[in-house]
C-alpha cells in the first residue's frame, strides 16, 4: 500500500506535538473526556486520548459479527491478553462520533468489556488497549445490512 | 483509508453463492450474540411492578386479574393463551385479557388504556412491559392455546382464512411471504407460519425485544406492522381478526416449550 | 371453458364458505393516513387467487390475464430511464403505508424479493434473481416492453404472482419504471457488469 | 430516578462474570421525533464498578451506546457475600446505583 497507514500518520502528528510541547495533561480517572468524545474524527479522538502510536497485537481479541442485520444493537466483546491491560477504549471509525467507550481497570478487573454498540454504516472498529503506557490495538470491519422490509 | 476499500470492493464482486454462505453464519452469530446481551429482562422487571400498581379509579392492581388459570396466577398462563373466556364470551390473547381487566377490574377507560399500545422512546407501552413480565412466567411450558371450544376453532379457521387472504393495493396476504419455507426478505429469513415446524420456534419467542426500534414488542404489534407492510388499514387492537391470526399461529406453534422474551432484529 | 366459467362465478357469487373474510376487515379495520378502508375491497383477480389457494385453472387464469393486460399503457419512445435512479428506487422499501405521506414518491422494494446489482448483498429471494438480467437478453425494444409491462402489472403474465401491480395499483410512475426498466437493461447498469 | 438497574454476578471460584443491564434512551441529539424536531442528546458518560468500596472499573462511554445499555465485565478475586455496586451519571447530571451481594 502507497497510502500512509492513519495511525502512523497520527504518531507522527502526536510525536510532533510532544516535540512542541502540547501532549494533554494527565487527567482525573472518568472524568468523561469530552474532547475525545466530541472529536468527529477517528484520528482526532485518538490524539484526545494521548494515543501516539500504536502496535497491532493478536493479544488484542475483537468478538463481534461481521455483519449485523440492524446497525442498532451491534454487540462487541472485547478482551486483551496483553499483560497489565490498565484500560481499553473502542472506536468506531466512520461513525459521527467515531469514540465510543474507554474502560480503565484497577486490579480486581479483568481486562475484559462486552457492550452494544450502534454503528450508522459499515465500518472498521479499532480497539486500544494500554499497558505499560503502551498501546496495542486490533481491528475488525462490521458491515451493517439494511434488513426487514425497510418500509 | 484507502486499504479497506480497496478490500470492500474485492469482498463486493467475489463469488454470491459463498458470500450467501458466509453471511448467513455471520447473521446467525448476530442474532446469537444479540441474544446473549438482550435488555429483555429489565422489561420483565418493569412488567412486575406495573402489575402490581394500583391503578385506575378503583385504585387496585393487576393482580386479581384472571389470565385462564385462576385470579392471579401467572405461572404458565401465557403459554395456554389464547383461549375462550367466558365472562368475556371470547377467545382472547394476552394483550386482549389484559385490557379486559384494566377496563373490569381496575375500572379504567378503554380509550386510555390504548393510548399507547405500541411504545416510544418517550412513550412506553403498559401493554408491552406486563407482557414481557407475564410470558417470562411461562418459561418451560409448553405452548397450549385452545382447540376445543366452539369459539376456539372458530377463531383458528378465521385466522387461517385471513392469512390466505389476498387484497390490499399490492395484493399481499400473510402468506405472500410466509407461505412458502427457504424465502427471504432482504437477509431475513421467512418462517413459513402455516406449518408446525416454522411456526414453533417463532411463537415461541415472542414477545420479543427488537433491536431495531430498541423496544419490547408483541404478537399485537407484530400483526399491525405485517398489516402496515402489506399496505393495508390499520388493524384495531386486540380485535377478533388479530386474535384470530394470533389464535392460527399458537395453534399451530403447540406443544414447543416456551422460551422468551426473545430478542429480534 | 365454459364450465369452469360457470364454476368460477358460483364460487365467486356464492357467500364464503366458512367466514366473511373482507366483512371482519371492514369492521376490525380502520383507515389511517393514506390506507383508506377501500383497500380492503378484493377485486376479481384477488377473489379467485385467495379461492384458488394461487393455482386457478389454466384457462380462467388466461382469461383474467388478459383482462389484467388490457391495463397496460405504455408511453411511446424508448422506454430505458436512468439506471442510477433505477437503482435508488429498487433499493427502498417505502410508500403506499399508512404512515408514508400520500404525494412523496414510492420505492419499490425490489431488493425485498429480487437479487439485482452484484453490489447489494442484501437481497430477497421470493423472487427469482435478475443479477445479468440485460446481459443474458439484450436491451431491445421487444424485451424493453417486456420489463415495463411486468412491473406496471405483473398479473398480465402470471395471474397469481406475489409481485405487486406497481405501476396499475399506482405506486410507481411511468418515469420510475423507466428507471427500473434501465437498472435491468441498461449495459452500464451494475446489474449486467 | 428509579429506573431499575439489573445486575447478574455469576461466580466461579474466585471469578466472576458481572452482566448488568441498564434502562436509558441513550439519545444520540441527531434523531428526528416523528414531528421532525431533533430530540435533544441523553446519554450515560459514565459509569462505576466498585467491590467492597474500592472502584474496579471506571467506563466513559458515548451515545454510540445502544438504547438499554448491556454491559458485561469479569472481576476477579472475589467471594461469596462481597458487595458489587455500580452507578452511571448521564449527560444531564442524572444518576442511578444500585448494588448486589455477590453470590
Amino acid at each position: 500500500m502507497s497510502s500512509m497507514n492513519p495511525l502512523r500518520r497520527l504518531s507522527l502528528q502526536a510525536a510532533a506535538a510532544l516535540v512542541a510541547g502540547l501532549a494533554l495533561p494527565l487527567r482525573a480517572l472518568a472524568a468523561w473526556n469530552k474532547e475525545a468524545f466530541q472529536a468527529k474524527s477517528a484520528a482526532d479522538a485518538l490524539k484526545s486520548l494521548g494515543v501516539a502510536s500504536s502496535a497491532e497485537s493478536k493479544d488484542v481479541v475483537i468478538e463481534a459479527p461481521q455483519i449485523a442485520e440492524n446497525g442498532a444493537v451491534v454487540p462487541i466483546e472485547i478482551t486483551s491478553n496483553v499483560p497489565n491491560t490498565k484500560s481499553i477504549a473502542l472506536v468506531i471509525e466512520k461513525n459521527p462520533f467515531p469514540l465510543a467507550a474507554k474502560f480503565d481497570f484497577a486490579e480486581g478487573a479483568a481486562p475484559y468489556v462486552k457492550v452494544n454498540v450502534k454503528v450508522g454504516e459499515s465500518s472498521f472498529v479499532r480497539v486500544l488497549a494500554e499497558a505499560g503506557g503502551k498501546f496495542y490495538s486490533a481491528s475488525k470491519e462490521i458491515k451493517v445490512t439494511i434488513g426487514g422490509c425497510g418500509g | 483509508m484507502r486499504l479497506p476499500a480497496v478490500f470492500l470492493l474485492v469482498f463486493l464482486f467475489a463469488a454470491p453463492g459463498a458470500f450467501a454462505q458466509d453471511s448467513k453464519k455471520e447473521i446467525e452469530k448476530y442474532q446469537r450474540m444479540i441474544a446473549d446481551s438482550s435488555p429483555a429482562e429489565l422489561f420483565e422487571l418493569q412488567g412486575e411492578e406495573l402489575w402490581k400498581k394500583p391503578q385506575g379509579p378503583r385504585k387496585v392492581s393487576l393482580e386479581r386479574c384472571d389470565l385462564g388459570l385462576g385470579a392471579g396466577v401467572l405461572k404458565g398462563a401465557y403459554a395456554q393463551l389464547p383461549r375462550y373466556f367466558k365472562d368475556a364470551d371470547r377467545v382472547m390473547d394476552l394483550e386482549t385479557r389484559l385490557l379486559f381487566c384494566m377496563t373490569t377490574l381496575q375500572g379504567r377507560d378503554r380509550a386510555e388504556t390504548t393510548r399507547t399500545v405500541f411504545g416510544t422512546a418517550d412513550k412506553p407501552s403498559e401493554m408491552e412491559v406486563l407482557s414481557a413480565y407475564i410470558a417470562g412466567l411461562s418459561r418451560g411450558v409448553k405452548l397450549a392455546a385452545g382447540t376445543t371450544q366452539p369459539k376456539e376453532k372458530q377463531a383458528y379457521a378465521l385466522g387461517k382464512q385471513l392469512f390466505f387472504h389476498r387484497a390490499g393495493p399490492w395484493d399481499f396476504s400473510c402468506a405472500s411471504c410466509h407461505g412458502e419455507a427457504g424465502k427471504r426478505i432482504r437477509m431475513q429469513e421467512l418462517p413459513a407460519l402455516g406449518k408446525p415446524e416454522y411456526a414453533r420456534p417463532v411463537v415461541a419467542t415472542w414477545p420479543a425485544y427488537r433491536v431495531s426500534t430498541s423496544e419490547m414488542r408483541t404478537m399485537q404489534w407484530r400483526m399491525n406492522d405485517c398489516y402496515r407492510q402489506m399496505r393495508y388499514p390499520e388493524p384495531e387492537f386486540a380485535s377478533d381478526a388479530t386474535v384470530a391470526i394470533i389464535t392460527f399461529l399458537s395453534v399451530n406453534a403447540r406443544g414447543e416449550p416456551y422460551r422468551g422474551p426473545g430478542t429480534k432484529r | 371453458m365454459r364450465a369452469i366459467l360457470f364454476f368460477a362465478a358460483v364460487v365467486l357469487s356464492s357467500p364464503a364458505p366458512a367466514q366473511d373474510v373482507t366483512g371482519v376487515l371492514k369492521r376490525d379495520f380502520h383507515a389511517r393516513g393514506q390506507a383508506t378502508m377501500d383497500r380492503v375491497e378484493q377485486d376479481a383477480l384477488q377473489r379467485v387467487c385467495t379461492e384458488f389457494a394461487d393455482q386457478p385453472p389454466a384457462e380462467l387464469a388466461k382469461l383474467l390475464e388478459a383482462d389484467q393486460m388490457k391495463t397496460l399503457v405504455f408511453p411511446a419512445g424508448s422506454l430505458l430511464g436512468d439506471w442510477k435512479r433505477g437503482e435508488a428506487i429498487a433499493q427502498s422499501g417505502r410508500g403506499a403505508t399508512w404512515l408514508d405521506p400520500k404525494n412523496a414518491p414510492a420505492g419499490g422494494s425490489c431488493y425485498n424479493c429480487h437479487q439485482l446489482s452484484p453490489q447489494e448483498a442484501s437481497y430477497g429471494t421470493i423472487g427469482p434473481s435478475l443479477l445479468r438480467f440485460g446481459k443474458l437478453r439484450g436491451n431491445g425494444p421487444e424485451i424493453q416492453k417486456y420489463v415495463y409491462g411486468k412491473i406496471y402489472n405483473a398479473k398480465a403474465y402470471n395471474l397469481c404472482s406475489q409481485m405487486p401491480r406497481l405501476g396499475q395499483s399506482g405506486t410507481l410512475t411511468e418515469q420510475q419504471i423507466k428507471d427500473l426498466v434501465a437498472l435491468l437493461l441498461d449495459p452500464e447498469s451494475p446489474v449486467n457488469k | 430516578m428509579a429506573e431499575p438497574m439489573k445486575i447478574r454476578a455469576t461466580l466461579k471460584g474466585d471469578l466472576c462474570d458481572v452482566r448488568v443491564l441498564m434502562v436509558h434512551p441513550m439519545e444520540t441529539g441527531l434523531r428526528k421525533d416523528t414531528n421532525g424536531a431533533v430530540v435533544p442528546a441523553h446519554f450515560i458518560q459514565e459509569m462505576t464498578v466498585k467491590v467492597n468500596g474500592r472502584t474496579v472499573i471506571e467506563g466513559q462511554i458515548s451515545q454510540a451506546v445502544s438504547r438499554n445499555p448491556v454491559f458485561s465485565f469479569r472481576l476477579n478475586g472475589v467471594k461469596a457475600g462481597d458487595k458489587l455496586e455500580i452507578a452511571w451519571l448521564d449527560n444531564k447530571g442524572e444518576r442511578s446505583q444500585t448494588e448486589t451481594a455477590i453470590a
